[in-house]
């Protein structure tokens, strides 16, 4: 997932809707910022939480592919399994536990066959029992509604004639369900290392089989989860209440949640969003804080604010199949001209210099070592030269209404113009960017992008964004283009072990080598990991903040 | 009138239509979405019809509140609705600051032409004429508002509360774009009606009146404001109509207010055209409107049209 | 002997403009008593205009200077404060302008235009403001003035209108009438109406009268006295009949050449004084308008007195020619190259 | 003597009056000798109009200043570098990042550019650095050349535009009037900000490319072309009420009998009668279009990017207000004080030329 995109045009700067994905504590990463080794302390209920909010763009969780709407439907949309909620707080929070259904499910066939039984007596916020079908349905919906998820489900048997023609989807025969037994069983093609992770997201969070097939947005539709969303007005508002039929403690990974009620006020303005925690007219934060008055809140409000890494990459893409980055003494080139410490201090010093393309908060994550391609503008223009490419013309694509992104660009410009080319800017409108460089008729030749994850396993990065099998003509996500056959072999073969291989330490030691390996082939410019804030008024304790799998969860804050 | 709302939306239409890489179903039919998914929705859409069928189901779909954005599906008549209410309050709020005290500086000034007071206020007008408003609005707003900034927050940091829902906040939160609004053309129409008052003075009938005997103060609301007034009246009819409809972009943007202005700058940067066209088209009618107003106001200050 | 309501003594009024010092009266000096008619005649810019404003007090200003008197009933106008001036204007003295189109203000009915005078300076009602009012229009000969009294401007006739603007000059009885060219926008018949209506309501009203005119012809019924000006100047004076039939001042000459009479024969064409007025800012040395007269020499670069040279006295004029040269000469003007067919 | 006390307005009836009792020689002259001499005497519009030039030479020579005071080109990035101030080095744009102790963010803030330097630096930064450690003094002087530019070529563009639409419209009168008209009325009906900005952005996205015409998306002439078309009923109105007064005038039936063609007539003989008004509405236009560029380039319409003009420049400055006001600062003074010299000088103008002549400005 990306984060979103502002279309605030003068005043919003960094829109990142901060996904606060904690460092993992599965193997490699350590723990995260609010991961004390205390656990937080459990808070009482209250009933109101006010709070700040980016915008987004649905509040339907078949359409919606934002961080905004996610943190929210942490608490309100459940798949029959979830991501890590309350365990973040003691426990990794890259784990996958049981949500609707009882267990995590039972894998045969060599990891192409699930199945899940679900739990007993859950209801919907609009008093509908949660039925097994509506799982099928929820899927078929997908489809209905084109919904940006449908793309993880190829991989499950009978998709095929919805894939062609998404909107007329009627059946899939690869999911199999019994409402008597409450039972479903997904069937698929190959077997798929990261399935638990696909049916964790939103886009297979189970809705009633009623629901409009159609956007659905004021009210969104019914939720399973412990709240449901009772009014959103989009860009301004909405209301978040308990779910009257949530059974305390039904399910253990999900939390009851404090406050009765969440209202959300939405604005992009950040210095507006801030300003209104400060004043205690909302009680978090959810936008970042602007990049120029950082030092200002972290000097006045240091109690209250919270930092936090975030399982995401900013990096370039360069296209492969066009000059001059068809070579790799050029794509080498800007990896060397590019000096990741002075794009970590246009974020306002919010973000860590990488090199690597899989965040360190993965167990797969390895540094690369030595630093492969340290800042030196001189070997850049000496690679450029050896290139034989020196003086072309390359166009660098970049978001035309997020502050930092132009000047990333301009950045970008600036150095290729210094190491031997002619570089110019191309900045496009965030809503309409990745469809524009997505479209192989662009020719987009390098460009600013990042990437969030949806969840976290590798494959997510590697199979989606540089696996050369899934390159497409529009909506590419492949953007370079890289396509290195023995990599996407390797991919693949990752991406088919059984869920029971997937964390072994094998496996992820041979992702770390396929991170490594697109370094060397200077696949792409990785340069940062970023890093959200959290801005909490003076009332709430900031220790109850638990940082999920995706951002912090609003269901458990709590007053002092 | 209809026909100059039709010609508007068709100018909206051609401007948007021309854009390449803006292909709405492209972007409707979202990330991971094949050629056919785009050719379905550009069929749904009516996007594979003739140039002509397209505007005329967009304007149709317009006119029976039934167009929705590309962008984000969100019925664009509802969404200029929601809009109404900061628009409205800025709008009035501003109009009525600027004519006042547009009306206020320019009489002071005219009848103290040349000296230091008429000196004082012109130079203040032309320097308020000659500030960009974007940059005014910033400035204000970082200097007077917010604590993050210059220490000093007077004033909240942008955005709008309803009027029904707190008054007081209503009008503190408004403070600011009134003023950023209201400056230019306070400048404006000060020296507009400076300049007229000074020609009216100049009339025979003035004269006349003086002739009378009449007090100075008289002669200067009855006679002279009158005449002078009626160019300002047509003025404040298209200013205050282009406002009320959406066209203060840069101050709701500066000062985050969601009104139509607001949504229109969100639209023009998602290249979204049925909001864009909606805005546009709603803003054409105010001034449309406004300017039969103005005519029929003109009529009632000048007989001489009345019964002409 | 009748009362003496104005005297004015050695007048001068500059304007200070931005091309430098404009001396729009110079010295000019007459008396005018109760019942009679001062007709003062020139060119356009021969401050005829700028006098009877200042009489008013309409030319007051930051770039204006005024010496010399102006006493009505004894007191000096020109040091009356601009507050206690609104009372004279209207109340003692009534003007009347030029164009009678522009004179009104085209977005009030004449009856609310006429009543707001009588309002000015009477602490009457609305009612009896408008009863005045309806009565005084049908003194200056307006039919059915109980309607026409709520019309605008624009629906009246450029000769009624005229007669409105008398009403309004005269709705508070003033003692002095001044007409500034009342005649000239309207048509011959409608200024022989206007000029008799003006005549006649002087005696109705008891009033005197100041005729401004450029046109000799418009006053000779009803002036007694004729004063002549030139470039800022009084370069004849005297009563009717020494200047329609005894003129000293070439200028005056040209002025009376100019009237088509019906009991001369008819010249070939009628007379036009070659030349435009002098620049008020750098007037000509010696007399004025010697730049322009045919019958100027030597002398005339001296400027000449306004003296009594001929034997009727109080006929004043500023010519240095000799009296019988004139006499002789004066006609060859007057009616043109047909002198002598008469 | 006898001076009167002032009384409020008769000002300018008494300068009136003296201008036309004593006016007859002045009237020989021609309406240009005399707009000239009172242009001549107008010192407070002369020194505005040199304050204009001021700016229009300084922003010319902008090269100038690059190589002999900044020594750093206007688009140059320069994040990584220090500069000596004071015998001190200092680092241009701060350094800042996260380390990562024991699994907590440590953040250090960074990327504040240094302020204005004034002499400090050695001509560097004189008015400080922007985000990317570029000098904003030499940005400033460039930037000012496209805003001038834009502001002068769109401002001559839609002049010229319009005043061949109004003599058209005026000269033919009938259906071209009519034609003319409407679209004046239908240009008139849009707000200018919302159309100036949605042609902006529509065509700022893929640059114009139909038949001869090929512009790029990042092409000067689009805000140009955008100002130049939102701004023609601006004159056009006016000034075909003037050329429709004019055209029944005596001159013209004169012009007309001596079988004079309408080419003729519109150029030879009405364009020089309505020119002292073109030329008074042509300046304020200027300082119009000057305005309407910042509001276009604000919201992201205008000049692309890294080109600076000073509207991009004040949007670039509006997210680092609190940390290094001189990016968005300096560029609003200039066009204040370019605006406001435009503004004086054209006042003066009016006075000296067209004393009637008005224009409609718009905003948001």
């Amino acid at each position: 997932m990306r984060r979103k995109r502002g279309i605030s045009v003068a005043i919003a700067a960094v829109v990142a809707a901060g996904l606060a994905l904690v460092a993992s504590g599965c193997g490699g990463g350590g723990s995260s910022g609010s991961n004390n080794s205390t656990a937080a302390p459990a808070g009482k209920t209250f009933p109101t939480l006010k709070v700040a909010w980016g915008t987004t763009d649905y509040f339907d969780p078949g359409l919606s592919y934002r961080l905004e709407s996610w943190q929210l439907f942490q608490d309100v949309y459940l798949g029959l399994v979830v991501k890590a909620h309350v365990s973040c707080q003691t426990d990794n929070c890259t784990k996958i536990e049981p949500g609707l259904a009882t267990t995590t499910g039972t894998v045969t066939d060599g990891g192409k066959n699930f199945k899940f039984t679900l739990r007993k007596g859950i209801k919907y916020s609009n008093g509908e029992p949660v039925k097994a079908s509506d799982f099928k349905a929820t899927i078929i919906r997908d489809f209905k509604l084109n919904s940006p998820g449908i793309g993880f489900f190829s991989n499950i048997v009978g998709v095929d004639a919805c894939e062609a023609n998404p909107t007329s989807c009627s059946d899939i025969s690869g999911i199999v369900t019994d409402d008597k037994a409450g039972t479903v069983e997904i069937k698929l093609k190959t077997p798929e290392s990261d399935f638990l992770y696909v049916l964790s997201i939103p886009f297979t969070a189970v809705v009633p089989a009623s629901t409009p097939q159609k956007d659905t947005e004021n009210p969104p539709p019914a939720a399973a989860g412990p709240y449901y969303i009772t009014n959103y007005n989009p860009s301004k508002s909405f209301t978040v209440k308990r779910n009257p039929y949530w059974k305390k403690n039904e399910i253990p990974a999900v939390p009851n949640g404090n406050p009765d009620t969440i209202q959300g006020t939405m604005t992009d303005d950040e210095s507006q969003s801030a300003q209104l925690v400060a004043s205690g007219q909302a009680m978090y934060d959810e936008n970042v804080l602007p990049v120029d008055r950082l030092a200002f809140y972290k000097k006045k409000y240091s109690d209250q604010i919270k930092f936090f890494t975030t399982p995401s990459t900013y990096y370039f893409f360069m296209n492969q199949q066009l000059a001059p980055f068809n070579n790799l003494k050029a794509r080498q080139a800007v990896n060397y001209a590019i000096d990741r410490q002075q794009l970590v201090n246009l974020r306002g010093g919010l973000g860590v210099p990488t090199w690597n393309f899989l965040p360190p908060s993965y167990p797969q994550y390895k540094k690369i070592t030595p630093t492969p391609y340290p800042y030196d503008l001189q070997k850049a223009k000496q690679l450029v030269q050896q290139s034989g490419t020196a003086g072309q013309k390359v166009t660098i694509y970049t978001i035309s209404d997020v502050a930092v992104d132009l000047s990333t660009g301009e950045y970008l410009q600036s150095q290729l113009n210094k190491i031997g080319w002619k570089a110019t800017l191309k900045p496009i409108a965030g809503a309409n960017y990745f469809t524009i460089v997505g479209n192989q008729s662009t020719k987009a030749q390098i460009g600013f992008t990042d990437w969030f994850e949806d969840y976290p396993y590798p494959s997510d990065w590697f199979n989606i964004l540089l696996n050369g099998e899934h390159i497409k003509p529009v909506h590419n996500n492949n953007y370079g283009n890289v396509n290195i056959k023995s990599l996407n072999k390797e991919i693949d073969r990752l991406d088919s072990l059984p869920p029971s291989e997937a964390l072994s330490a094998s496996t992820n030691s041979a992702w770390a080598k396929v991170d490594k390996a697109f370094s060397d082939n200077a696949a792409t410019v990785p340069y940062l990991n970023g890093i959200l804030t959290s801005f909490f008024s003076s009332q709430m304790n900031v220790a109850c903040d638990i940082f999920t799998d995706s951002q912090d969860d609003p269901a458990q804050f709590c007053l002092k | 009138m209809l026909l100059v709302l039709l010609a508007v939306s068709f100018i909206v239409y051609f401007i948007f239509i021309v854009i390449p890489g803006g292909d709405p179903a492209q972007r409707i039919a979202g990330k991971v979405a094949t050629q056919a998914n785009i050719l379905a929705i550009r069929k749904k859409l009516g996007l594979d019809q003739s140039f002509i069928v397209q505007w005329y189901d967009l304007v149709k779909a317009l006119f029976t509140a039934k167009l929705v954005s590309y962008s984000n599906q969100t019925n664009v008549v509802d969404q200029i609705k929601q809009g109404l209410p900061a628009t409205f309050s800025l709008a009035i709020g501003a109009g009525i600051i600027w004519f006042g005290f547009g009306v206020l500086v320019g009489t002071i000034s005219a009848v103290t032409a040349g000296r230091i007071s008429d000196r004082a206020i012109t130079a203040l007008a032309l320097i308020g004429i000659s500030m960009p408003v974007a940059w005014l609005g910033l400035i204000l707003r970082f200097f007077l508002a917010g604590d993050g900034g210059s220490g000093v927050s007077w004033f909240p940091d942008g955005g709008y509360v309803p009027l029904s829902a707190n008054p007081a906040q209503w009008f503190y939160h408004l403070i600011l774009p009134w003023l950023t609004l209201a400056v230019l053309f306070i400048g404006f129409y000060g020296r507009v009606l400076r300049s007229n008052i000074l020609d009216t003075i100049n009339e025979d009938f003035v004269r006349t009146a003086k002739a009378k005997g009449l007090s100075s103060r008289r002669i200067l609301v009855k006679h002279v404001l009158r005449a002078s007034l009626i160019p300002i009246v047509t003025l404040f009819g298209l200013d205050f109509a282009s406002v009320l409809g959406g066209g203060a972009i840069i101050t709701e943007t500066v000062y985050n207010l969601h009104g139509v202005g607001w949504y229109a700058a969100q639209s023009i940067a998602s290249e979204d055209l049925p909001p864009l066209m909606g805005v546009t088209l709603f803003g054409a009618m105010f001034i449309v409107v406004f300017s039969l107003l103005v005519d029929i106001a003109y009529a009632y200050l000048d007989p001489r049209i009345r019964l002409s | 002997m009748a009362e003496r309501l104005l005297e004015v003594k050695d007048l001068n009024v500059k304007f200070a403009t931005e091309d430098g010092i404009v001396q729009a009266v110079d010295g000019i000096s007459f008396d005018l008593e109760r019942g009679k008619v001062l007709g003062i005649v020139g060119e356009s810019g021969s401050g005829k205009s700028v006098t009877a404003m200042t009489l008013m007090g309409l030319t007051r200003g930051i770039n204006a200077r005024f010496d010399g008197e102006v006493l009505y009933k004894g007191t000096d106008l020109l040091q009356v404060s601009d507050r206690d001036m609104q009372n004279y204007r209207g109340n003692e003295l009534g003007i009347i302008f030029q164009d009678p189109m522009t004179s009104l203000n085209p977005v009030y009915r004449i009856g609310e235009q006429i009543a707001e005078a009588i309002q000015a300076h009477e602490n009457v009602g609305k009612r009896a403001a408008r009863a005045r009012t309806i009565e005084l229009l049908r003194q200056v000969g307006i039919p059915n003035p109980e309607s026409r009294v709520d019309d605008f401007p624009h629906q009246f006739s450029g000769g009624m209108r005229q007669r409105a603007m008398i009403a309004m000059a005269l709705s508070c009885n003033p003692s002095i009438l001044i007409a500034d060219e009342p005649t000239t926008a309207l048509d011959v018949t409608i200024q022989a109406q206007i000029v008799e209506l003006v005549s006649r309501l002087k005696d109705d009203f008891d009033s005197a009268v100041i005729f401004i005119t450029h046109d000799l012809g418009v006053i000779a019924d009803i002036a007694d006295e004729i004063i002549v000006m030139y470039a800022g100047r009084v370069v004849e004076r005297g009563s009717k009949r020494d200047v329609f039939y005894d003129p000293q001042m070439p200028y005056t000459w040209g002025l009376l050449g100019s009237i088509p009479r019906l009991d001369r024969p008819r010249p070939e064409r009628l007379h036009t004084i070659e030349g435009s007025p002098p620049s008020l800012i750098n007037p000509p040395e010696g007399c004025k308008f010697r730049p322009r007269c045919p019958h100027a020499f030597d002398r005339c670069m001296q400027e000449p007195g306004l003296e009594n040279r001929v034997e009727t006295p109080g006929h004043l004029d500023r010519c240095w020619l000799d009296v019988d040269y004139k006499r002789e000469h004066r006609d060859e003007t007057i009616s043109g190259g047909s002198t002598e067919a008469a | 003597m006898a001076t009167t006390g002032q009384e409020e307005f008769t000002l300018d009836t008494a300068a009136e009056l003296a201008a036309k009792e004593g006016g007859s020689q002045i009237q020989g002259k021609s309406p240009w000798v005399l707009a000239g001499r009172r242009m001549r005497r107008n010192y407070v519009s002369l020194a505005f109009l040199g304050i204009f030039l001021l700016i229009v030479i300084s922003c010319l020579l902008a090269p100038l200043y690059v190589s002999q005071v900044s020594h750093i080109p206007q688009n140059d990035v320069r994040t990584g570098a220090t500069v000596v101030e004071h015998g001190k080095t200092v680092n241009v744009i701060s350094q800042g990042g996260t380390k990562i102790v024991n699994g907590v963010p440590q953040i250090v803030f960074g990327g504040v550019p240094i302020g204005a330097q004034w002499g400090a630096a050695g001509g560097k930064y004189v008015l400080g650095a922007d985000e990317l450690g570029r000098d904003v003094g030499t940005r400033l002087l460039y930037g000012g050349r496209n805003s001038l530019f834009i502001g002068v070529t769109s401002a001559a563009i839609c002049t010229t535009l319009s005043v061949v639409l109004a003599l058209l419209a005026g000269y033919f009168g009938g259906i071209v009037d009519w034609i003319i008209s409407r679209f004046f009325d239908l240009v008139w009906a849009f707000p200018v900000v919302l159309l100036g900005i949605a042609l902006g952005t529509a065509l700022s996205v893929n640059g114009f490319h139909h038949g001869p015409i090929n512009v790029s998306s990042g092409s000067l002439w689009i805000p140009i072309g955008v100002i130049s078309f939102v701004f023609i009923p601006y004159i056009g109105r006016p000034l075909r009420g003037q050329v429709l007064a004019l055209r029944n005038r005596e001159f013209i039936e004169a012009a007309t009998a001596q079988g004079a063609g309408p080419v003729r007539i519109m150029f030879s003989e009405l364009l020089p009668n309505v020119a002292s008004s073109v030329l008074v509405l042509f300046t304020l236009i200027v300082a119009n279009s000057i305005l309407t560029e910042v509001g276009l380039s604000f919201l992201g319409a205008g000049v692309q990017l890294p080109n600076p003009s000073w509207g991009t420049m004040i949007q670039e400055g509006s997210k680092l207000l609190s940390t290094a006001p001189q990016i968005s600062l300096f560029p609003g003074i200039a066009i204040a004080l370019t605006v406001l010299s435009l503004n004086v000088f054209g006042d003066g103008l009016r006075d000296a030329l067209d004393p009637r002549a008005k224009i409609r400005i718009e905003h948001g």
